[in-house]
Parts: structure tokens; C-alpha cells; sequence
């Protein structure tokens, strides 16, 4: 028999994570362990829902070429998602990412194609533009006390209007900038910013006839787009940050309980501030790697981002209310909403329906999270 | 400037908020190796005086010494600094975070260099566990969340959290009103200890008896205002009782359920 | 000065400042402005919001101007305010959208090209290039001008015409385009409804799916990188309905009304116009520069 | 001096309320119990962009018929943010209310045009067929309990996809589905829900010269439209709802801690359901206005307007974690959305800079709002 | 069935939460005119169990009776509506709602017929005013948010609605933790009115001095058991302290902290 005492708070309507006293219950309380982790529920959601594209889609959807393609857009959601997690693990919110990409967009165009900078300098200087945007918005979310959700708004309506007006001032008239692929130069800055990598290997695989290859030979994927590349990188590093560092401990505080945090010596201002820098950093990352990948930007990049980034990290886990997520969860969670949005295209749906089967397929992956989350952990 | 300068000292500290005056004009001093007992009834200020002294809040006016040199804290970062320990009465923890990462809140141990600093939790869970066990819970898993703690056990958590990094004086806002009888005793115990190591220590109760089983000095506040502070030897249990309350009509309750408050 | 011209002229669309098609109409109604001597604003919903437009018109006619001009993408919807704005003596001009019921408004004239006719236009001209499936990327699904776009396209082709829906994103929409080649091989047109949006991300997705020539790509309006598309032999044309002359000619039509009282006899179609291989080179700078 | 001893627990982020106990207080105690409201604050928002606009605007902007225009499109977006605002007091979101008013506003052109029933039939059936689907929604979320966030924006996607399957399948292919007005009759019902209202007032006042008249002798304004009235109502209903009744009670408890409100018996689901049914049957009183007035519905009504009725509530005070706000105040927060998107069409701003304004707007009414409300109550 | 039944009786309680044993297997009865203390240590499970018979849990297994029927509460509206009025030590209550709408919070009067029905505040105010009165609390306005209270006062909100709305049996989870001398004085003459009235109360503490001052029968938790139950005739105060913290250790801290625990 289970033989436990140990005190419990009531705490139903947060998740609950129990305790198991008798040694003999050592394997299932490993098995929970891992299985209570946040981001769990969201692999489970999308376990379910490549099953299901498994069983409707057309076969192309999981070959190498179509998982590359599902990728492509969850990489650059991912990115957003994975940054406006930490926010919202921090307390906050950020309705600006999607704005905040059109507008360094904008930004790095210029630095690009009016200043004729070069690529790292052009690239430096954008990260810099953004974390002076995030740390704006953050000062006066602390500042003035008011809810980041009105602030941020502000700037969503700020940035995107910005954005027009600069796009229309740079280019006399016109709603796009071109050429700024064209004017970036091809050294190795651009190489870690756009196009593909790992060319040599699947190259090989394609001659070894690993992978499939177009009729004139060359693979039909030639390589790992970098932005898949960025999205690994930053979700193993935000979870490294989250789970294994002090700024980590501090941002799970800050956003469980500002003033208690506060209390305790954390300095949750500057937490703030760093974590809405950090996510306009990562809205500049994605605008460097869609212009450099498109080659041009333009007044709509980025719309709704804010919007899907915080779908992305609910899918994953974190709670509205702050203190509570993943980064790991985020990253799943871009990967499910990316492979519902393209995956449809392989299926024999009538496009029509593409949105109801968006929410129903959303609506499906969170509750078989929950539900697979809650059986595991013993929860009601 | 004496050389046993008082660890802390505040003189004629007013405290506004708004409208409302919290304190207007408490003086006080803890001594190396003292348990100073804040009493008075509820909403007499308190909570607001030691919130002052851990940083919370900025005083209105008045001076405030750390070892006789004036001190502005800005943040509860600064107390800490100082060495000024505090267990809130809302405790300062995070429901949904673990003991261990409670336990080392704002104050977490890193260890590599600068890029790849971690911090070290599986030292931290040692250390949480140990530090629990001294105070008499057994932690059988530091990563459970302190939102499952009973109300005693997370009183117990903030306690050993205040006294592991307390490096001064140590400041508790009724830490024994949740807690079980054993667990009162290792608490009242604890300061014991705590002030033979000569740190300071303001004790904050509602409980006259606890009060007197580990204090040196009862400084009674007042609606905002010191109403006076007594040595042990200066005052019986019953008077500092009838300070605590306010007098008369407590006498009659009290005997008629026969004295037993 | 421009006071004493005869006030201001306000043109009210359902299109957004930040669309790159209506840029290019703002554009024409602000050279206008500047040409004809008077003060022009331009005013569009956040999105395409019939009742909200129908309340921008109403904030127009309060304001008393010397001419209105509108597009109809809902005669329902916009019938009252049009109607109103006529009744306060008005000289009103539609544009774009609502040819067929401009006349019966009170407007004076319309100038513009019927999306369904141009839709149709295209769908007619993919065809005879020999397409027998074909996509319609949408960008905005619901946009009625949009999903008229479509509608007239496909009853143009003839074959089978399937709507993609897809997002404002690039990277979206490329992917989507790939995913919509690999999951149907027999798909040989595709037909984009904004050239910068939707036109650019799919020639791209059509090069990476390795199909360049064997899969048609057009689209509507233009922008330079789908016109060197269109030049480089990647794309074969830009549907051109020319809306820089739907914003300046009600423009300069109203202004030269106001001043003396002229109006030209009859509607003015200002599309389609496709631009092929062999033109487009001419216009890419016109279009990098927000004319074309 | 004040004498305050009255204790006071630490509420340092939420609106902290002082209690004053010297008698000798009790005129400003009096004020401030009027100015801590928080609708107080929207309402000084309000003025501060009226300032704005009276020193910017065209004067006409302050007409009879100018405000009308203003007060047009504020009391669509009102009806939908007071809903809003109740619910986010009950601690839940609603994100599918425009996605609502989209597919309300087909089903009810659906039960003009293809079932023909008459007015008064359809408009009774259209707030079933929305009660029904709030009803869903509170109850996946009360079931499951997932966060309504989540829920309701896969409502969002499915209403909207349904709306676009049902535009078609109704039309036969078109989007936009016309003539609902012309097929719904003029008797009284239609009366009560379009048009305007009070017209033999303003004829009077028009044939007496005491409001402005077009050249053809109609007045400029021929009566209050339909929907300013019904948002006023609702307004006023929902102001009642809130401050007077036993239900008012319950969905502040409910929205300010579901658990505590349990266990003193209040009914948290069932207030919480009927506050989702509250919200759709809004969204389908918005329809229902709209598709009267327009005669017609398309696939894009409404869309993001969830977004703005949440701002608007939010302008208007109301906390986004629940418990605390006021219907007054969603009801001024709409006023003041509807007047910044309206009032820069009667300045003389390039259109280019609209959204710029607009964020800037934003923010200034809420920063002002909040500089008030901390001078009056004192709160730092 | 005998005329006097029980108000409360349960037999064998057990509660479980998932793979979680709080409660395994407890018996208590309350009856008229009684006060049943509850004691125990640290999580011994009682807030468990006065949450399963306030309707908030739903028990395992074991038998529930109220005066001699057995019931089956769904929500502690059930309870509340069977006449068992609850403090929870959690005190359930909103922050940010005013005193009176926390005090009338689930059972608020209403006047006028239906689609009209007013709450009446004015009433209600008086009410709330009044009764904290009682209780020795002066609330000046009624409006003012139960967050801006100091943590006894709050207690004495939940505490007055309780008895106000306590038709047959109070429950008190740890009613007196947080609250000054005085106001304790007034919460245990509260209790010993309430008793006199007719009502069976269920008093939960940790200090074995208010359990001895006004309990009639006392009942030891332990681990989740019933470790008995004894008349106050029945039991000396000490042996009673040394049932609640599990006896040895505690002596020696007692002692030598001058037995004043
Ligand atoms: N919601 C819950 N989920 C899981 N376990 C719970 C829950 N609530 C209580 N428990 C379990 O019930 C046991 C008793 O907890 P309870 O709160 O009843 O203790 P208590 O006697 O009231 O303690 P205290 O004196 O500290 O208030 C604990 O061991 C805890 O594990
Ligand atoms: N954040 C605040 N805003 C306004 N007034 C406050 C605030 N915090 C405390 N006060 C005021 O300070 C006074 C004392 O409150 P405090 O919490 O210090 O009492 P206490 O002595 O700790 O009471 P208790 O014994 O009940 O904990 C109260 O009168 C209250 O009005
Ligand atoms: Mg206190
Ligand atoms: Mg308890």
C-alpha cells in the first residue's frame, strides 16, 4: 500500500505534482517525473496529430523534402514561440513580435541597402535596434505598472505603422524592399543566416542514393535550411537557461510571484527587461533570416506572429498566468501548429474547411495533451 | 560611535502609504546575540516595520543604522546584502516552483565561467534536504513543488531558507502561528541557536508564551507607534499579555474560559 | 491654395495602406493631389470590414468634401452611406470594385476593371497556354475582391481550379505551394492574387520543387522581383489592372469638376493588362517605385 | 493629521483600496470612493482623446452627425467588449466572438433567405443557435479544464472556416451573401434591430432648424441608429448585473478565485457557462445588427474583432486574470477605440500613419487613466 | 436510530487523492451543543477532512451522516445548504471583492421578483457591519477589498460569516493563527457562544491551550488515523500536548526553553 503523509497544499486548479513517500514506488514516481514535465503533453499532441496525417496525408508529407517543408515555418515560429514562452513563463506578454519582425526587417533592409553596410555590421546593428525596442517596451511595462498585454498592443499598432511609413520612405513608394539579398554579399556571416547547411553531407547521401534526387540529379533537398538550425539551437539554449541557470530560477520566480520574487533578492525589473529584449532579439533573428531567405521584405511581414507564438507556447504548456511552461513544450508546440497548417495541403480536403480542421486538429492536440498529462500524473 | 555598535537600529521611522500611516516614528535596536520580540495586536505595524527593514518598502523618514552606519536599501536585494535575513509573514515562495529552487531563490550558487554559468542543483538539493532535516522535515524530494507543502511545511521551508542565509539578523514575521507543536518547538529551538551563534534575531508573534520562551527584549508597537520595549527581567509574562492587547476586557474572557488563552 | 480649389477629395477603399496593390492607389491619389492642386486623404478599414468602411464613408460625407470617391466590393453593405453622401450633393466616383452597380448609387463614373473579369482574363490566357490543373494562392480567404479574383480564374481556365489558402508569410506560403506540388503531381498553373505576397513564394516554391517551366506561375498586380520572374523566364505574367490610374483619374476627374465642372461621358477601365516576358523589364523600376 | 491604524494586508499590485478612518476625511473619502471606480480612469482617457481630437480634428468631427459616426461603430465594438469585459471578470477570454459574429451572421441570413422565416423567428432562433455554441464552449472548458484561451481560439478558427464552408454551400460559391435586408420584411421587429430610432424627434429638430440639414432638406442625422441604443442598454443592464445582483456577485467571485468562490458555495460553472452563452448571444446581437443594417454578410465579418473588444475592456480597467473590472468601463474603452479609429479619418494625418497614431493613441489614454487613478487612490 | 443522533457522524472515512492515502479511515461525531476539537501535527489531514465534510471533497469511501441520514455532498453548496457553515484555513475568500460581497458571497439575499431581482446592499452592509462588530472589529466601510485587510481581520470576516450563516454545525480551520490577543480572546468567547446557541462546532488548532479552553471532546489525527478520542474529563492539558507533537523530543526543548512552548 501507498503509505503517504506527507502535507499537500490544495492546489487543484494548478497542476498538481504529488509525492511519493514509499521507496517502493520508486519507478513510478520516475516514470512521473518525467512524464509531468510540461512539454510531454505537447509531444503527445504531436504524436497524435502526425498519426493522424500519417493515416490521410499523401505519402510526400513525411518524406525528406516534405519534413524539411514542415519545418521551414515552424522554425521561424518556433523561434517567436520559443521567446514569447520565457515571456510568459516570466509574467508577460509581448503582442509586438509580429510587428517587431516587419520592423527590423525593415531596419536591417536599410542598414543593407541605404547605408551599404556590411552583413555583420548590418546584422549587429538590428540586434541592437531590437533589444533597444524590447528594453523600451519593457521599462515602461515596469514603470508604469500598466498590463504588457495594453503596452505591447500599443506597439503592435506602433511598429506596424512604423514599418509602412519607413518602408514607403526607403523605396519612394512602394510597400517592398527588394534587392537586399542581392546586396548582402555571399561570405560566411550570410552562410550562417540563410539558405542551407549540411550541403557536403546530403550531397553525399544523395550520391550514395540515400535520399531521393531530382531527375537532373541533384538532391531534392540540398540541404538543412539554417533557420532549422537557429530553431534547435535557441530551444536547447532557452531550456539550458530555464531549467540550469540562475537567470532561469529567476524568470520561473518572477513570473510565479513578482513580489515574492522581489522579496527574495531576485531583480525581477531587470528580468523583465532582458526577457522583453530577448524576445525582440528573436523577432530580429527571424526578420534577418526571412529577408535574407526571400530576399526582400515588406509592410506584412510578421502579421499575426504575436498571435501564433502564443498558441505555439500554450500548445507547449505555459500557462497564461505566468510562472509555469517550456521552452521544449514551445518548440513542439511550433512544430504541431506548423505541420496542421501545411499538412492540410497533403490531404484531400477541400481547402475550404482548411480552418475548421485547424482548430478542431489545435483543439484535439491540447486536449489529448491534457489528457495523456493528467493520466500520468494522477491529477483530476 | 561605540564599538559595539547595535546590528540594527532605527530611530523615529515613519512610514506612509498614501493616505494611511503605517508607522509614525518607531524606534528600535537589535543587538549581536539578542532575540528583540516584536509584539502588538493586529495591524499595529509590524508587518510594515520589519518590511522596512528588509528593504520592501522605503521609510517615509527617520534613520536607519546597520552596525552604526546610516543605510538606504532600495531593493530587498540591498537587505541581503547587508545580511538581513527575513522570513515574510506570506512567506515569499512560488507555489508552482520546487523546495530546492524556493530555497535558493535570488541567491543561487553558480559555479563554470561567465557564458556557461550553471547553477548547481544537485548541491542545492543537498543542501535544501539537510537544511530541512535540521528543522525537522524530511524533504524526501526537493524538486516537488512548495504549492503542495502543507501551510506548516512551507512555513518551515522559508524558515530554513532565512536562517541558511541569514549572515546578521535574522527577521521572522510570525513564523510559528501555522505550525505544529513539535514543529514550534524546533523553531523556537532554532532561534535559541540562532542567537547563540550572535546573530540577532526580531521575532514576531502573536503567542505571549512564545514570545517570552526565546526573547531578551519585547518592544511593543501600537497603532504605528513603539508603545515601549522591556529586558526580560524588567517584565512578567501577564503584564507583556495585557500590553498585547490592550488591557481590561481581555481579563474577563479570559477568565471566564479560564484563563487559558 | 488648395482650399480655395474647392476643398479637399477623399477616396474610401476597402484596401489597406499596407497592401501592396492599394499602395500603389494611395500612390496615384496622393500625384494626383500634388498635380491637381488639391488636398487628398486616403481612408481604408484595418481589414476588410464592409461595415466599417461604410462608417469611414460617413465620417467622409461629414466632412463636407469636394468629391468622394469609392470602391464597392459590397453594394449591400455600402448602399446607404453612398447613397447619403449623393443625397448631400457629392460628386461621387467609384473605382475597382462595383461597376455594375456604380450607375444605380448615383456615382458618376467608375473606373476600374472587374476582378471577376480580370480573374477571368487570366484564367483564359493560362488556359490557351496549355494548363489543365491549377491552384489559386489566397491570401486572404474571404476578402470578398480576393475570392472574386479566384472565382473569375477559374471560370477562365475550364479545368480543375483548387484555392489555397495561405497566410501573409512568405516562408508560408512557399511551403504551402511545395506541399500543394508534392501532394498533387498534376498540377501545372498556378495563379498568385498578389505578385509581392503570394506571386514571389510561389515561383520559389515551384524552383525548389525543381518543376521551373513545367509549372506555370502568373499573378495579380505586380512587383519587381515577380516581374524579373516574369523576365528571367521563372514566371509568365503579371496581371497589371494599372490601379495607379484608379487612384489619380477620379482624382484629377473630381478636381477638374470642382473647378470646371467637368466630367468624362462614361466609365473608364483602367485593366487588365498582362504584363509578359517581352514587358517586363520596362515597368520592373515603375513597380520597385510603387507606380506599377 | 489622518489617523489611520486600520490594518492593511500587502496589495501592492493589485488596485489597493485605503480605508480612511478619520472622520475628519470624509469628503475626499468620498471623492476617492468615486474616482477608485475603475471605469473612472476610461473615462478620463476618454476626455484627454476627445482633447486631442477637438484641437486636431475637423470640426465637423463634433457634429451631431460626426458624433453619431464616432458612437456607430464604438457601440458594435461595445456590445461585444461589455460581454467581453463580463467574462474576463468571470476569469475567462472568449477569442471566438468574432469568428461569432461571422458565422451568427450566416446562420441568420440562412434562416432569411433559405428557410425564409420571418424576422422575428429567425432572430429567436440565430441566439439559440449562439447559446448553444457559447454553451459548448464554457463547457469544454469547465470539463476539461483547459485554459479558455486555448478553446476558444480553436472556436475561432472553426466558426471562421464554417462560416467560409456555409458562405459557399448557402450561395453557391460566393463568399458574400447578399439581399438578407430586402427578404427580412420592415415591420416592427425589424425596427427594434435596424435603422435608427427617435426620427420624428430629430425631423422636428431638423424642420426647426435647431440640427443641421443636407441641401435637400432631410436632416444630416435622421435618428439615433438602432445599435448606439442597444449598446447603451446593454450597457446599462450590465452595469445592474454587475453591482446589483446575486449574479453580478458570483462572477466576481468567480473570476477573482474560482476555488475560494466554490467552497463558499457559489456556482462557478454554471455562472461561468452562462457568461460564454452571454458572450455569443452578444456576438449574434452584433450580427444581427449588422447584417440589418448592411443587408448582407461576408466571411470576414468580425474578424479580429475579439481582439479589439479585449482591448477595449481592458482600456476600460478590467484585470485580464479575472476578478476585477466594470462594464462602464468596457463600455467608455470602446467609445474611446471607436473615436481614435474614426477621428483620424477627420484630421489630417496621412493615412500612412494610422496605425502609428493609433498605438500612440492608445497608449496615451491608458497611461493617463492610470496616472489619474494612482493620483486619486494615492496608490504608488 | 436514536432521537439525539449525532449532527455529524462519519464512520471510517477514507479519502484518497490519486495514488495519495490523506485520510485512512477516520470516525468523529459532533453533537448539539458541543465542541469537537480537531488536532493533530503538520499534515495529519485535517483540513482534508473538514473539506470532505464541508462538500469540497468527496470522500473515497466511508460512511456520512447528518443527524442520523446518511448524505452525499456534491459542492459545498450541499453543505452549505444542510447547515454546515465553514472557515477554511485557506479562509476562501477574494481579494479584490469587498467586505460585504465576501461575506454574503453564495448567499446573498434578494428582493423583487425575477428578472428583477435585486441583491440588497444596503442591507447586507449593515449585516456585515454589525457582525464584525461582534467579533471586535470595526470596519468603518463595507466597501473596502478584503485585500486591504491585515491577515486577522480577514480572519474575523470568514470567521463572522461562518457563524452567521451556521445553522447547525461551524466548522473553524485554524481560526486563530493569525490573530492578535484580543482577537482571539473574542473568537474563542465566539465559539463558546456559538456552542451555547446549540450548535456543534468543529475547532481546529494547534495550540493545545485554546483547544483545552473551550473544546468539550478532543479528537488526535495522526498520519491520516483517528489516534482517539477523549472527553475533556478525560484528559489532562499535557498529556493532550504531548498526544498532538508525539511526545519525547518535545520535552527536552520544552524544558529547556523553560517550559513555555
Ligand atoms: N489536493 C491534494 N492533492 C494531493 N494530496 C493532498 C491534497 N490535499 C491534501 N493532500 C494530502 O493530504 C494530507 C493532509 O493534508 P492536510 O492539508 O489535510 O493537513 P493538515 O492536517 O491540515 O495540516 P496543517 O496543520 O499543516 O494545516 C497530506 O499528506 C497531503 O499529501
Ligand atoms: N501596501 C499598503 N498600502 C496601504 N496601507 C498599508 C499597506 N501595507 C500596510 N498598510 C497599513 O499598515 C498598517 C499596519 O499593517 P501591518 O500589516 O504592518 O500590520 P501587522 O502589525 O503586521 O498586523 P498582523 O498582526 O495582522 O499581521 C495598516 O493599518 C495598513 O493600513
Ligand atoms: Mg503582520
Ligand atoms: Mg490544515
Amino acid at each position: 500500500m501507498v503509505n503517504t503523509t506527507q502535507p499537500t497544499a490544495d492546489l487543484s486548479s494548478a497542476p498538481v505534482i504529488e509525492k511519493i513517500q514509499d521507496e517502493r514506488l520508486k519507478e513510478v514516481s520516475l516514470l512521473t517525473k518525467i512524464m509531468r514535465r510540461p512539454e510531454l503533453g505537447a509531444l503527445a499532441g504531436l504524436a497524435l496529430v502526425t498519426i493522424f496525417f500519417l493515416s490521410t496525408a499523401d505519402s510526400s508529407m513525411f518524406s525528406l523534402a516534405g519534413v524539411m517543408n514542415i519545418l521551414s515555418p515552424a522554425a521561424q515560429l518556433g523561434i517567436l514561440a520559443i521567446a514569447a514562452a520565457l515571456l510568459m513563463i516570466g509574467g508577460e506578454f509581448d503582442l509586438s513580435i509580429g510587428s517587431m519582425v516587419a520592423f527590423t526587417g525593415l531596419v536591417f533592409g536599410c542598414f543593407i541597402t541605404l547605408t551599404g553596410w556590411p552583413l555583420l555590421l548590418a546584422i549587429a546593428a538590428t540586434f541592437v535596434v531590437a533589444a533597444i525596442l524590447g528594453g523600451v517596451n519593457g521599462q515602461i511595462v515596469i514603470r508604469t505598472r500598466l498590463p504588457s498585454f495594453i503596452v505591447t498592443l500599443a506597439f503592435l499598432f506602433i511598429l506596424r505603422g512604423l514599418s509602412l511609413v519607413g518602408l514607403k520612405w526607403a523605396t519612394g513608394g512602394s510597400t517592398q524592399m527588394r534587392g537586399i539579398g542581392a546586396q548582402s554579399g555571399e561570405d560566411w556571416v550570410r552562410e550562417i543566416f540563410s539558405g542551407t547547411a549540411l550541403e557536403g553531407l546530403f550531397g553525399w547521401l544523395a550520391a550514395h542514393d540515400l535520399i531521393a534526387k531530382f531527375p537532373n540529379g541533384t538532391p531534392t533537398v540540398t540541404g538543412v535550411p539554417v533557420s532549422i538550425l537557429w530553431f534547435i539551437g535557441f530551444a536547447l539554449v532557452a531550456t539550458w537557461l530555464l531549467l540550469r541557470t540562475r537567470a532561469g530560477n529567476w524568470i520561473f520566480a518572477a513570473g510565479g510571484d513578482a513580489n515574492a520574487a522581489r522579496n527574495s533578492g531576485v531583480p525581477v525589473d531587470r528580468v523583465k527587461t532582458g526577457l522583453f529584449m530577448l524576445t525582440a532579439c528573436a523577432a530580429a533573428l527571424v526578420a534577418i533570416l526571412t529577408v535574407l531567405d526571400a530576399g526582400s521584405t515588406d509592410a506584412r511581414r510578421g502579421f499575426q506572429k504575436e498571435f501564433e507564438a502564443i498558441i505555439a507556447a500554450v500548445i507547449g504548456g505555459c500557462l497564461l498566468t505566468g510562472g509555469y511552461g517550456s521552452a521544449i513544450g514551445a518548440f513542439f508546440g511550433a512544430i504541431i501548429f506548423g505541420m496542421v497548417s501545411i499538412g492540410l495541403t497533403y490531404t484531400r480536403f477541400d481547402s475550404d474547411w482548411f480552418q475548421v480542421f485547424l482548430g478542431a486538429m489545435l483543439l484535439l492536440a491540447v486536449l489529448f495533451n491534457n489528457f495523456i498529462r493528467r493520466k500520468v500524473t494522477g491529477e483530476r | 560611535m561605540e564599538t559595539q555598535a547595535p546590528l540594527i537600529e532605527i530611530r523615529n521611522l515613519v512610514k506612509h502609504f498614501g493616505s494611511v500611516i503605517a508607522l509614525s516614528g518607531v524606534s528600535l535596536s537589535v543587538h549581536r546575540g539578542e532575540v528583540m520580540c516584536l509584539l502588538g495586536d493586529n495591524g499595529a505595524g509590524k508587518s510594515t516595520l520589519i518590511k522596512t527593514l528588509a528593504g520592501v518598502h522605503r521609510p517615509t523618514s527617520g534613520d536607519f543604522l546597520v552596525e552604526g552606519k546610516p543605510v538606504t536599501f532600495t531593493s530587498p536585494r540591498d537587505a541581503l546584502d547587508a545580511g538581513i535575513a527575513t522570513v515574510y509573514q506570506d512567506l515569499a515562495m512560488i507555489p508552482l516552483m520546487s523546495v530546492t529552487r524556493n530555497f535558493f531563490m535570488g541567491r543561487e550558487p553558480v559555479k563554470g565561467f561567465w557564458p556557461f554559468r550553471n547553477v548547481d542543483f544537485d548541491h542545492c538539493d543537498a543542501v535544501t534536504r539537510e537544511e530541512m532535516q535540521k528543522i525537522g522535515i524530511d524533504v524526501r524530494d526537493p524538486h516537488q513543488a512548495v504549492g503542495t507543502l502543507s501551510g506548516g511545511e512551507r512555513q518551515c521551508v522559508a524558515i530554513a531558507r532565512a536562517v541558511y542565509f541569514g549572515a546578521k539578523v535574522l527577521i521572522l514575521d510570525e513564523p510559528t502561528s501555522a505550525l505544529g507543536v513539535a514543529q514550534t518547538s524546533m523553531v523556537l529551538k532554532y532561534i535559541h541557536q540562532v542567537r547563540q551563534k550572535g546573530l540577532g534575531v526580531i521575532f514576531i508573534t502573536h503567542n505571549v508564551r512564545h514570545a517570552y520562551a526565546v526573547g531578551d527584549r519585547f518592544t511593543v508597537l501600537n497603532r504605528g507607534k513603539t508603545l515601549g520595549t522591556y529586558a526580560k527581567d524588567e517584565i512578567q509574562i501577564e503584564e507583556l499579555q495585557n500590553l498585547m492587547a490592550g488591557g481590561k476586557e481581555l481579563q474577563a474572557v479570559s477568565e471566564e474560559l479560564g484563563g487559558m488563552v | 491654395a488648395a482650399q480655395q480649389q474647392g476643398g479637399r477629395i477623399i477616396v474610401v477603399t476597402h484596401g489597406q495602406a499596407n497592401d501592396p496593390f492599394w499602395s500603389v492607389v494611395k500612390n496615384g491619389v496622393a500625384e494626383a493631389g500634388k498635380d491637381m492642386n488639391v488636398q487628398v486623404d486616403y481612408r481604408a478599414p484595418e481589414t476588410f470590414d464592409m461595415v466599417a468602411m461604410s462608417q469611414l464613408i460617413d465620417a467622409a460625407v461629414n466632412q463636407k468634401p469636394a468629391g468622394l470617391v469609392v470602391s464597392i466590393p459590397d453594394a449591400s453593405a455600402l448602399t446607404a452611406s453612398i447613397q447619403k453622401a449623393v443625397a448631400a450633393g457629392i460628386p461621387v466616383i467609384s473605382m475597382n470594385s462595383g461597376s455594375d452597380v456604380s450607375k444605380k448609387l448615383g456615382a458618376m463614373l467608375h473606373v476600374g476593371q472587374d476582378e471577376v473579369e480580370a480573374g477571368r482574363i487570366a484564367g483564359a490566357k493560362l488556359k490557351e497556354m496549355g494548363g489543365k490543373t491549377g491552384i489559386c494562392v489566397n491570401q486572404e480567404v474571404g476578402n470578398v475582391s480576393l475570392d472574386l479574383r479566384c472565382k473569375g480564374f477559374s471560370e477562365g481556365f475550364g479545368g480543375k481550379v483548387t484555392v489555397l489558402p495561405v497566410s501573409n508569410d512568405p516562408t508560408d506560403i512557399r511551403a504551402k505551394v511545395k506541399a500543394a506540388l508534392a501532394a498533387d503531381g498534376s498540377i501545372d498553373t498556378i495563379l498568385a492574387l498578389g505578385a509581392g505576397t503570394a506571386g514571389e513564394p510561389s515561383v520559389a516554391a515551384v524552383k525548389d520543387a525543381g518543376k521551373t517551366g513545367n509549372v506555370r506561375v502568373a499573378t495579380f498586380d505586380m512587383s519587381a522581383g515577380f516581374l524579373k520572374s516574369v523576365a528571367d523566364g521563372e514566371a509568365v505574367f503579371a496581371i497589371d489592372q494599372q490601379q495607379y490610374l484608379q487612384g489619380y483619374l477620379p482624382v484629377a476627374f473630381l478636381a477638374l469638376n470642382a473647378k470646371y465642372g467637368l466630367m468624362p461621358g462614361g466609365n473608364v477601365p483602367s485593366g487588365p493588362n498582362l504584363i509578359t516576358k517581352e514587358k517586363a523589364g520596362q515597368v520592373i523600376e515603375l513597380s520597385a517605385k510603387g507606380i506599377r
